[in-house]
Formats: structure tokens, C-alpha cells, sequence
């Protein structure tokens, strides 16, 4: 059954070797995944996912402190695909356009199956009428694996700096 | 120093007028004016009101405190080594440093970066260096009195593991300020079992404090804006449901009870739903009953800084920071009880995805409460209406009526004297 | 609720004093303070002024709309499905909620997201849920009339593809609020054939706003900053020009026509001008004659938020929006003519690399208006000189002046009782 | 004749591959860019464009709304030169120093000749006696094509997110 | 224009009443309010003061200027081409533009990008663009004097290589301003000797500008905040040290006396000292006696803006500029003299890791003025407490007091009229 | 003995090859040093430097205007370690979490031994209680040399656009 704690390491986590995965296809997986969230394509983003995969955005206050509860807790593609039915049909909210800086992309764990990585991010967010502006930085701490050849996430957890959100967390980080 | 509580003398009422059809009417300036805030942050936050500060759980043991606020007040909510519970300023003595910046921890003394002084969780003024002077130079004056100089206090009280505070000494006890109905919907949630916090979330909402609380006393925009809930019929107009306030119209509860169907019933709160949209992961919402009586909603607004949300599974405190007349944080704490299982957690954690900043209900509460602050602000005369279900200020039995709000504006007005 | 444009409370005239000079004076805190600021908005933004919104050429179709704003006011230009043009205040008339976000769309009705109240193009409440209760229960008090609940209106007018709103129904037909002059370059311009929309640029200037106004009626400046103008041949302080405005001052018209050569006559205004640039694509700057007459710049003001802007072949209409004392919105909405082939197209999309926030001649002037703005918060004591040209109000045939500000500035204070 | 539309995509493009260009090459084409552009070095950025390219800096609004027009458009690099000589000699301004961060580098379109790409920027101003800060945020749509082996912009779009312009888009994005 | 140092219309000593216990307390609202701030630059900055602006050695050349602030008006100290020295706003006389941006340079006339006027290094207004008009049309009225459109110039004062400025005429002569004591430390550091600039450190604060000073001013909290000053001996409470004023109170200064060995003695102020750390690199901290006498560390606080920073070798200017009510910038120049050997100046270059935005000193201060205002901030009824050494004004032998905090604020309720 | 005035180039710096270094491996550094920065582990970080490395934190006005003075000077990795234990032990500040965006690391000189390197950075802070905000832009202008076949900064100079710094600058840029 899920873990009720994300399995986030709140602290910094050593390089390991890139073993069998490539670093450039990780990199790309990365650069798909800023790509398509910031053209709205959130659908298509579902695809950068296994099925099982879980997904969650947590702020760093939660993780230092223990604390299981997430800001978004997704404990499979399906429960993640809902979301997207909600962003996409059921919320209201003004557009965002949304840019994901994600840099310092890094192998932290590995084994047969799974590659772990951690990455920073800074998401830059413009809404309406107003002048684009920083929404959020943190952190990535995510698995990744091969599906016949093609990289996804089987796990993928956010974990943001500032315990306060300015407004709402809409788009995924 | 010590908060004055007394009132102010810009004589406000006479700068502003309420527009003459009473509460059935907001004017926009109550959410615009930086003066009338000055004065709430005096009147209603300093003034006589028990302010949620923290709940028991978050500090289980002697020693521990969380920062938080009261109003714009820091203050930090300790329990001492003798696990008595304090709330004090946070805020040095001497010369006004704020001292603690841990959002939590455990600690039984606070001791001031700047020149060293030491307080107990008390708040007492336990030492400062130096206080005889150094080789018998310098040091305070004699007449200085270290009990002259603590942080400065807050009344306390506890009720079934919820902690408020306030910077009156005279408040009635709990109880009586609630009053028996919203005393009764309380203790439904605090019943006495011990808590235990899941997390937290945290937002800033850029508009009026106000806003908060009219968007949660208002039943009437549940079923039109929120298209997620009635589409998984966890809402509808047409539920059985109640609106019920104290005399004093402060505090209120809205109670509703989710659908057995979804069939489309004639109301018109259904244009935007999406019939065709089933759940890929039911775990998202599979809400099991767990209190007594019918009731799956309930939502119960205690004046002036507290929503304790209960929906379905997911409970929370939500509670309300105001940073200025536009802008305010909205901290949720998550809890469950100690004696839940991990799959009554787990079920709290998933439903918790309707909650917070990235709420599947509350992202759109969010979002209109941006927009109407931002109406608000284009000039200074405009006027809300509230004539929902009538003018009146009387408990109801249905969720079609803006009363909550009307009762909650009565009460204001009489605190500032508007 | 409706906008009072009733003369403020606060006896501004009483705090602030006009230099003794008159208007061959503009002292610093017209730019600083923010309670003139709110008068503005009421006495001449709300007040009796035609406002520009948009270009009839933006919304065609019965449906189309445009979300624009007059002064800091947030409004919507829509065409109804008779294909009449309405301007409605985009603040839902129930709680404020600022309900259309869309740039532009097409729609008949506009629902509000709070609570679904339904309006029509022209602002006329169609409906409320639950207006009549859900299953008896609560909805509206039966005195509720939609007719006293729809969004605030404005009167419209338009003018060969032009449309303004104006908070007050008593407002004098345009051609009478622009007189016969301006009228006249109004409409040499604007002379009926159908418009086509190139496309928008927008920017915030962190300066107040009149010093925009300033600024395109002030010719003294052309040929001293606009070093790009004067050494392409665009604009010189020699050129055959004039400064010519209606008899309240408020509108101007500043004509000028280009030098058929560039050789260097013993102008002041040639210090910073790089004889020896040529430009490497001629595309950039290949201007042809499309106006009767020999005006190649015509740049005209008018009251009190639109700047009409012809430079060579690059037409735009400069809407200005207030968004605080200190900073105003520029919206650029550059056209050309329904009938005008790829080629000239093509001309005024390339000319127009000389306007807006990256415009080779507007960056010089958005640079100077952010400049002046930092030198008027210097200190609230300072004054500025308006003496080139003399001291009168006349027009005049030459560009060596300031006189049209200062005309514009004798029309502000009569307005503003200052 | 030039296109009056500029050719941008608003939405979304899938990647496709590499091909004959080296992804390193790409990578170091755009990190030369924003190296060049944020050391003002305006005449040596001009170098990274062949003769006949095209420059275009819209707003993402009236790429949207299908509207042509541009808020700098240079169709042809001779155009762009008299926009640098312009900037270097005939422009006032205060001095701007700004930081192009270029993420999410992505193949996605290839023929013979030309790979398509797309990537994020946020670039970063200082202005004189002020903090920096966010300028803009928004993404290329871009041409690169090998002249004798290097690499070299053939089109370039930057479409920026916010359709507000802090004050003035004075450094090419 | 002239900024007028008349006193202001706004009695604010009738809305404002310092506590009765007067200079011993210190009320928040010194630091949060804005109407405050606004007369403090009139009747402080812009009255009666010395205003360090730069040093000679900035501007060594003929024609050097750098830009500065005098409270919050940009000014330009420049050096004429016959080497006098000139202060002047950096403000247009015509309109206001800020005309100068280069943080230094070399130039003899300065020429606004408006309309090019074009004023000599002191402030003389040289020419201006079609004065006499163009082909005999418009131009400046016959009665137009350049003379009377110069840059506003401000008085001038240097001694030993340091330049003041006030916008008051009738200032006394330095010396009699800084008065025997405190003239006698400034001439310590400037002996006479050239001095060599090594460069420029810049923050922004997010306090009010006394709080930069009640810091400086402040012994009491050196040993206690300052860890890392106590951990390698550079400073502690029991070391020979002294606090001086001049008559007045404004300015101050503190001596201290580096100890020899570094055993805990058993004084308060050590609880958070690390007795175990070593320098790994002791090029860090290796100070050579360099002036007469004991003394190691000699702050002195010349008001109104002024700070000179003697640390064992790290010599440093520091600037106040005031930015708004709750922020200022501090700008550091650090100094050696001319005849430094690179040994020096390296040894110089690598203290000046102690101060700064990212000195092992000042990081501290800058975060508890930080959290000072913050605490201030909270309501506008708090009271700072400055009873440390009793309640006397008087110079002390020792460092456990805040006698110069209390003498300062007796100079600043004077002056200020509280 | 050490050079009094920073070695920085201001300008533009052309690129050279990366001769005998990985560019991967480079790009490996610079990733693991923001990381070990953003998550606190100063000390971890200070491994990323040889003995007699260099460390200087600087304000462009003072390079441009040829003056000696750094913000933080470190001479050797030593001097850097004292500042690490000062943070760690000795300094009073409240906890500020960055994340160090580093883009277009170029190499711009290469002798048998260093490889020279400039880079862009922008360094977003979060403060308690606040949202996250930019705290810095700039430029790096470093030499690598390899250890053992490992990577490791011999000289780092961190050049800020902005002379006046929010508040402070605590954590190494
Ligand atoms: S301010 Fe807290 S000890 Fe002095
Ligand atoms: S606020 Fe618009 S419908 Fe209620
Ligand atoms: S404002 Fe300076 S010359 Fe006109
Ligand atoms: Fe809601
Ligand atoms: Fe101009
Ligand atoms: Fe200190």
C-alpha cells in the first residue's frame, strides 16, 4: 500500500553513476516536462508518467518536519489524470502561463530498474494583466524508468522552498 | 509595552457612512480602507475576541511552541515545563527585535538575538547580560524590575485540544462566547479524542480578510461555482441543509449532507457541471461516515479568524492572517485522530487534494476572492449587495440565502462602530 | 451601484497651491500626490470626458468584445447581437467580482463566476439562480428587480471607427467635445474607410501619467531626444511644423513634415546625430504618401486618455491607463486600412519597430517620463518651467514651444479646481 | 515575399530527433547567444544569425489572437544590425544588464537543411540603483541551419508571456 | 527650484506625544511612520547638517564627479575644471528629468537627455537648446536668465580629504559642528594622508535609518550578537573602552581596545562564543597596529549619515541613504591610504571580509535592524527601552550603556520638534 | 602571493574547446555545486575547490571600475572554510534557502592544466515568512583543473549586476 510519508529526502543526496540510463534522454525527459506544462498540453504530460507513478507536491515545511500531509497527492497516473480532468474542466481560475526553470539535473540513486534524480526548479508564472513573476523554487527528488526504451516517472515528488503559496498552486510544478 | 485596546479617536463613522439599507449592504471601502484595517487590527484582533492560535497537538510536550499570529501579532504559543500553554508577543522587551523565527521547535526559554536577554515560555523577563554592569561599570538602573519587562501575554484557553488566545483579560469563557449551537457543532469535531496533525498548508490571498469569511458563511455560491463538488455530488442546492449562527451573529455553521444520486434535478445550479466525468482513482474521494448524524459538510465560522472545515474526511483549521488591508494568509492545518488507522490517513491525506491553495474546491474560492478584491478596488463607492434569502438575520434551513454574511456584517459594525 | 461624479470632499485647491506663475509653472506634486490622483479619477477619468476604448474594427461581429479600462476603471466594449456597442463596468453588480478576464471574446451574455448572475452585452441583468428559491426555500425578496441590478453603463459614441465612453449621459457630440481643428486631423485620418487591426503592444511606464500628455505635446523635444528621427530625416526642429489646439486646451494636434534631405543646417539639435549612419535594410524606414497634405507626423491628444499617432506610414492609437499616481499602462493598438495591399502591410508592420516599448523613438520617451517621475519624488517643493515659446495659449507654426502643455495644464486646473 | 504572419507556433511542438546537428552544438549556439547578449557584446550577437535571417519579438497575445504585428521585427539581419546600431548610437536609455536564462532546448522539426527548435527564457534586468529582476518570461521559436559547419540562427521568434512590457524591451530577448 | 528647509505645516508633535519618561524610551512609531519620514528629510536632511557625500580621492581629477544621495536627493559631487569641488541635485531645472545615471566619471558639463540642456560642474546653466528660438520662431521670453535655472547647488565643506554638503548656507565650519572630541577622532583616520579608494560595498536595509544608528551607538550589544568578534577576540565587554559625544549629542563615538589573550573570563557575554575555533587561514584576521594609541576599533557616528569604520585595518565610509520610512541603503567605501604597501592593502582588502553585506560582522546587524523594524511594525503603541548605563547623557569609560542612543534622540526630538 | 585585484574579465570572453575536459563532467561540477549550496551542505561544498583555490564574490561596478575590493575574499580554500564555519557557527541570520539557477557555462580558456569557464547564474532566496525572490543575477568567471581525474574549482569569481544587495549576502553566490 502507499507510503503515507513522501519518501523525500529533505536534504542534499550524493551523485551516483548514470549507469544504463542516458543522460542526454534524462535531460530530455526534463526539458518534455517543462515543455509541455508550460504550453498547457497537460494531458500530454500525463504521458511523461507510468501508471502507477505517484505524484506530489509538498512544501519543505511538511518534509522537515515529518509531516505526511502534500499540497498535491497523487497516488497514481489515474488519481493525477483526474486533476488534470479538474484544471482542465471543473476549476475556475484566471489563465496562468507558466515557465519551468528546471536546472541541475542529477543521478542520485540507481539500481536494475530505476534511476533517481533530484533537479532544481524555479517556476516563473504571468497571469493576467500583471508582469510575469516568480511562483515558486524547490526542489525535484523523483525516480525515472525505461518503457521499452522511453524514459518516464514512476515517481516524481515537488517539494517547495516558501511555506506560503502566493494565491493558489494550479499549474503542477 | 503593553497593546492599547481602548478605542481610537479617528472618529471613522463620521468619515464613512453604511449605506442606509443596513446589512443587506457591503460598501466596497470596508475591504480598501488601510485606516478602517488600522482600527480592526485594534477593535477586533487586540480587542475582545478569542483568537485561534494553535492546537494542542502541534505541542504535545513541555517545551514546545509554534509561531504564529493574532491579527498582524506575532506571537509564539508555547507550553512551559510544567505543560502549562502561554501565549506571548513576539517581540523583545527591550528594544522590539522579534526573537523567535523557528516556526517551530522545543525550547523552555527565548532568548532575544540582539543583546541576549532571556524570557520564560511565560514570557517573564528571566535575565539580561550585563544587568549589574561589567567590572562595575554600567547596567540597569537600580530601580529596574525584570517582572516590569516580559513579553507581553495573551489570555489562553484550551477546549478539547484547540488552543485560543486574547488580548483582552475579560473574555467570557469559551462556551459562552460560542454560544450552545456553535458550541454543539464544535465539540461534534472536538469531542475530546486526542488529535493528531497531518501538515500543513499555507497561502496568501490577495483580498480583504472579510472576504474569507463572507466566501465561507455563503452557501449560495457552493453549488454554482464549485462544479467539482457537484459533479461528484459532494454539493447541491437542493441538499438537506442549515444555516446557523450565535445571537451575536459573529459565529455561524453551515451544514449540508452530500446526495445519494447524481441524477440531474431541476435546479439551476448544474449549467457548468460535466455530466460525462467519472474518477480514474476513486481513493481521490471515498468518503466514509464518521460522525454522528447526517451531516457531510459542515463548515463553522468562529469570529475572527477561524474556519474549522469539515468535508467528508478532511478536516482542517483554516486560519486567517491578515497582512493588510488587501492581502491575507489562510494557514490550514490539517488533523486527523490519534487513533485513526493508516488507511483512515491515507484517506484524509487524498481527500486533502479538495483543500489548500491547490484545492480541487478551494482553488476557485481562492480565485474569486482575487477578483472580488480587485472590484472593490476600482473605486471607492461601489456597493455589495446581500439580499439572498431575504434581509433578515435568522437561522435557516436551506443553503439559498447570504444570511450568514448579513449576521456576520451586523456584528462588525457594531464592533467598530459603523 | 453608479460612480458618483460629484466634486470630492477634500479641499485639494485649499492643500495644495498653484504656483503663482500660472501655467508657465507645473509644480512637482502633480505627479506624486495621491489624493489628486483619486480626484482625477472622479473629476476627469468618471467625470465629463469622452474616453477612448477601443476601435469599432476590433469587434465586427455581433458578440464580439474587448476588455479594456477607463482611467483605473476595468471595462468591457461589447456589440450586442443587434450589433449595437455598449461599454459596461466589468464589476458584477451582486458582490463586486470583476467578471470577464478574457482579452476579447465573442459572447452575448457575460456569468458572473461567483454565483452565475447572467448579464446581457449591454449590462441588463438576465438572471440569478435561485432567484425564486430552490424547492421554496430562500432567493430573492420579491421588490428584487433585475432592472435596478444590471452593470453600470456608459455612454458611447463613435466616430468613424472609433468609439469612447464617457461616465456622464449629458456629454456633447464628439465633433463639438473635439472642435473644428482636431476635428478636422481627427478626421483626416479617420475618414470612414473601414480599419483592420495590425495588433497590440502594451507597457507600464513608472511615471504619472500626464507626463505622457507632456510629452506628445511638447515638439521642443523631437529633434533634441529622438536622435534617431533626426538623423534618418524623420523630424527636424527646421521642419514646416505646427501646434495647433481646440479653445478649451485640452486637445492638441502637433504636425510636422519630414525634410526631403539630410544635410546639417546650423540647428542646435544635431549634437548627438550620427551623421555617418545609414541603415542597412532601407526597409526598416521606406515611408510613402498616403495623406492629403504635407504632414508626415501628426501626432494628436486628446482628453483625456487617447494619443492619435501618425508617424509616416505607422498609425497606432496610445490609450492611457492609470494605475497609481506613480504609473501609468500604455496600449498601443497599431492599424492600418481594410484596403491596404501585402506591401503596405508589410511597410506598417516594419515602421512600427519605431513605436511602442521597444519603438526607436518611444524607448527615448518612456526613458525620460521614468526619469522626470524620479525627479519629481525627490521632494514635493520642486517646479517645473513651461516657458519655451513664451507664456501664452496660442497656437502657433513652429516646434520651438511649449505652449501646448501648457494649454493642456490650464484646462487641468479649471477642471481640477486648482 | 516575407511572410506578414510571423511563422510562430503558439501551442505545443513534440520533439522530434537531433539528426545531422549535434545537440552539444545547439546547446552551445544558445548558451553563445545569451553569453553575448548579456555581456552587451550586440554586434558579435548579430554573428549568430545568417544574412537572410529573420528576427521577430511578439507578444504571445498577438500570436494567439493571429494578429501580425511585432513588437521588434527585423526581416533581415541587416535589419537587426540597424536595430544594434540604433541601441549602441542613437537610443536613450539607462544602462540594462541582463541574464538570459535559455532552458528546455528542444528538437521539433528537422529537414535537410534546418532544425526547428523550441526553449524557455526568463531573462533578469538590473536596472541602475535597482535590485534585479523578472524583465519577461516566455519561449523561442527558432531555425538553425550549418554554414561551413557552424551553427547559426535562420529565424528566430521569442514570444513573450505577459502582454505588459516593463517599461521598455530594450535588450533583444 | 529650491527646496525650501522652512519647517513643515504638520504638528506633528501634537498627533505624535513622546513618552514622559522621555529619551530612556524610544516609541515604535519613530520608525514606522510615513509623515515622519517626509519631515525628516526637510528639517534633518535637507536642514542644519553636514552630509558626508564622497571622498576627495573619488573625484582626484579635474572633472570627476559620482553620483550620491543627500537623504533621499540624488545628488552629483563634481570637481571643476579648476578643481573646486561642487555639490548639486541631480534634478533638471527645465523639468525635472534626473539627468545624470553613471554611477562616476569625468566629464565638465552635464547635459539632460530632455532637452539637452547643459549645465557647468557647478550647477551654472551653460545653454539651452533654440533659446533664441528657430528662423526667428519661438525661443525663451527676453526676461529668461540662465542664471536663474541652474542646478540647485549645495554648500560645500572638506577637510583632510572628506566632502560634506548641506543644503543650508549658514553652516559653522566642521570643526565647531563635530566639536574638540569627536573632530579629534575624525583627524585619527584623516590625518592629512591621501587616501587610496579600494571600492564599494551597497545594501538596502529593511529598517529605518536610526535603527543603523542606535546600532553603531550601541556597546551593550558588540559582545553579545557579535560571536564571531568575541570567539577571536576582537571585542569584549570587559576591554578598556569609551563612548564620547560632542555637546549637541548627534555625534558619538566608541573606542575599544583589542584584548591580548582570549581566556573566558566570567563575563555574560560569552555563552554563544565557540572557544574551539581556530582560523584556518589567520590572513583573515591578522591586524597590525597602525594608529597612535590603544584603541583597535573606533566607530564613529557623525550625523546626520555618517558612519567611519575603523576595525583593526579595515577603514570604511559608511553612507546612509534613506529610501522610505522602513528602508535604507548603506553604501561602504572602503579606504586605505596612498602610501599602503600591497602587503597593507591586501591585509586591508581581506578584513573587509568582516563588514559589508557579507561581513562576519555585519550580517549580524543587518539582520536585527531587519527584525527591529519588523517588531516595530507590529502596532504603532510599543516602546523601546534604552536604560543600559541609567538614564544620563553623559560620556562614559565603558562600554555597558546606551548613553549614545539616549544622547541622540535628545539631539533628534530638538531638531524634530517632538 | 596572491593578486590584489580580481582577475575577472567584465566583457564577453569568446569560446575556446573543451580540449582534454568533459564538457559533461564540467557541467557535473557546476550542477553538484548548486545543489550542495541550495541544500545547506556548505561544508560538502567546500570539496569542490583545491587547496589553493580562490573564491571571490564581487560587484560588477567594482570590476568595471578596476577597483581591488571584493564583497567575500577568500585567498585560499582555508579562508573559504573559515567563512563556512562562521556561517555555520557563528553568524546570527535568519535561514535563507536559495537556489542557484546556473546556465551557459561556456569554456572560454584552456591550457594543459585549467580550463577557464564563464557561466550566468540567478540566485533565487526564500526568507521566512516570505515569498521567494530574486536575491542576485550575474556572472561566474572561474578556472577548473582536474584532480585525480576529478573536477575541482582552482579560482571562482561570482560577479553580482546589482551593486546594492538585498540585505545581505550570506550564502555563496
Ligand atoms: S532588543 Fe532584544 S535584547 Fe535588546
Ligand atoms: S458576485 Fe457575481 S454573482 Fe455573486
Ligand atoms: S527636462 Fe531637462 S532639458 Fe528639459
Ligand atoms: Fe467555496
Ligand atoms: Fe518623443
Ligand atoms: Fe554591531
Amino acid at each position: 500500500m502507499t507510503a503515507v510519508v513522501p519518501v523525500a529526502a529533505a536534504g542534499f543526496r550524493p551523485r551516483v553513476g548514470w549507469g544504463q540510463f542516458e543522460a542526454a534522454a534524462v535531460a530530455a525527459l526534463y526539458d518534455d516536462y517543462a515543455a509541455l506544462l508550460d504550453a498547457g498540453e497537460y494531458r500530454e504530460w500525463l504521458e511523461l508518467f507510468v501508471a502507477e507513478a505517484t505524484y506530489m507536491v509538498v512544501s519543505r515545511e511538511n518534509v522537515e518536519r515529518g509531516l505526511p500531509l502534500a499540497t498535491i497527492r497523487c497516488d497514481s497516473r489515474a488519481m493525477l489524470t483526474d486533476r488534470v480532468d479538474a484544471i482542465i474542466g471543473t476549476q475556475f481560475f484566471d489563465r496562468r502561463i507558466t515557465r519551468h526553470m528546471i536546472t541541475a539535473v542529477r543521478p542520485v540513486s540507481l539500481d536494475a530498474v530505476t534511476l533517481g534524480t533530484t533537479a532544481n526548479f524555479v517556476c516563473v508564472e504571468t497571469l493576467v494583466d500583471e508582469h510575469s513573476m516568480i511562483h515558486s523554487a524547490g526542489s525535484y527528488d523523483d525516480c525515472i524508468v525505461a518503457v521499452e526504451g522511453i524514459l518516464r516517472f514512476s515517481s516524481k515528488i515537488a517539494i517547495y522552498d516558501a511555506p506560503l503559496v502566493p494565491t493558489s498552486l494550479i499549474v503542477p510544478l | 509595552m503593553q497593546f492599547s485596546t481602548a478605542e481610537v479617536d479617528e472618529p471613522i463613522a463620521v468619515r464613512r457612512r453604511w449605506p442606509d439599507q443596513g446589512v443587506s449592504r457591503v460598501p466596497y471601502w470596508v475591504y480598501t480602507d488601510p485606516d478602517l484595517f488600522a482600527r480592526e487590527q485594534r477593535v477586533i484582533f487586540r480587542g475582545p475576541s478569542w483568537n485561534y492560535v494553535a492546537l494542542s497537538a502541534e505541542i504535545p510536550e513541555p517545551g514546545d511552541f509554534v509561531r504564529t499570529s493574532v491579527g498582524d501579532v506575532p506571537v509564539i504559543v508555547t507550553r512551559d515545563r510544567h505543560g502549562v500553554v502561554h501565549v506571548v508577543v513576539n517581540r523583545c522587551a527591550h528594544r522590539g527585535v522579534v526573537l523567535c523565527q523557528a516556526p517551530s521547535g522545543n525550547a523552555t526559554t527565548f532568548t532575544c538575538p540582539y543583546h541576549q536577554w532571556q524570557y520564560a515560555s511565560g514570557g517573564r523577563l528571566l535575565g539580561l547580560p550585563f544587568k549589574k554592569g561589567v567590572g562595575g561599570h554600567g547596567g540597569m538602573p537600580d530601580d529596574f524590575d525584570n517582572a516590569d519587562h516580559g513579553l507581553q501575554r495573551l489570555a489562553v484557553t484550551e477546549r478539547h485540544g484547540v488552543l485560543f488566545a486574547s488580548f483582552d483579560d475579560e473574555m467570557p469563557a469559551l462556551p459562552d462566547y460560542l454560544g450552545p449551537t456553535n458550541l454543539g457543532w464544535f465539540d461534534r469535531v472536538f469531542d475530546g479524542r486526542e488529535l493528531s496533525v497531518l501538515g500543513y498548508q499555507r497561502q496568501t490571498v490577495p483580498a480583504n480578510w472579510k472576504l474569507m469569511f463572507e466566501n465561507i458563511k455563503d452557501p449560495y455560491h457552493a453549488s454554482l461555482l464549485h462544479v467539482f463538488l457537484v459533479t461528484f455530488g459532494l454539493f447541491r442546492a437542493d441538499n438537506p441543509s442549515k444555516t446557523q449562527m450565535d445571537s451575536s451573529g459573529r459565529h455561524s455553521v453551515l451544514v449540508s449532507q452530500r446526495s445519494t444520486q447524481r441524477e440531474v434535478v431541476g435546479t439551476d445550479d448544474i449549467k457548468r457541471v460535466q455530466h460525462d466525468l467519472e474518477l480514474h482513482d476513486p481513493r481521490l474521494l471515498d468518503p466514509v461516515r464518521e460522525f454522528p448524524g447526517a451531516a457531510t459538510v459542515v463548515m463553522q465560522t468562529i469570529w475572527p479568524n477561524l474556519i474549522v472545515q469539515q468535508q467528508s474526511n478532511t478536516l482542517a483549521m483554516r486560519q486567517l492572517v491578515t497582512r493588510s488591508v488587501g492581502e491575507f494568509e489562510l494557514h490550514w492545518t490539517f488533523f486527523g485522530y490519534a487513533d485513526d488507522d493508516e488507511e483512515m490517513t491515507l484517506r484524509r491525506l487524498r481527500q486533502a487534494n479538495l483543500m489548500g491553495p491547490s484545492g480541487l474546491v478551494s482553488i476557485d474560492d481562492s480565485e474569486v476572492m482575487r477578483l472580488a478584491q480587485r472590484g472593490a478596488m476600482i473605486a471607492d463607492d461601489g456597493i455589495a449587495l446581500l439580499e439572498m434569502g431575504g434581509h433578515d438575520l435568522e437561522d435557516t434551513e436551506h443553503m439559498v440565502t447570504e444570511v450568514a454574511i448579513r449576521a456576520f456584517y451586523d456584528h462588525y459594525r457594531s464592533v467598530m462602530g459603523l
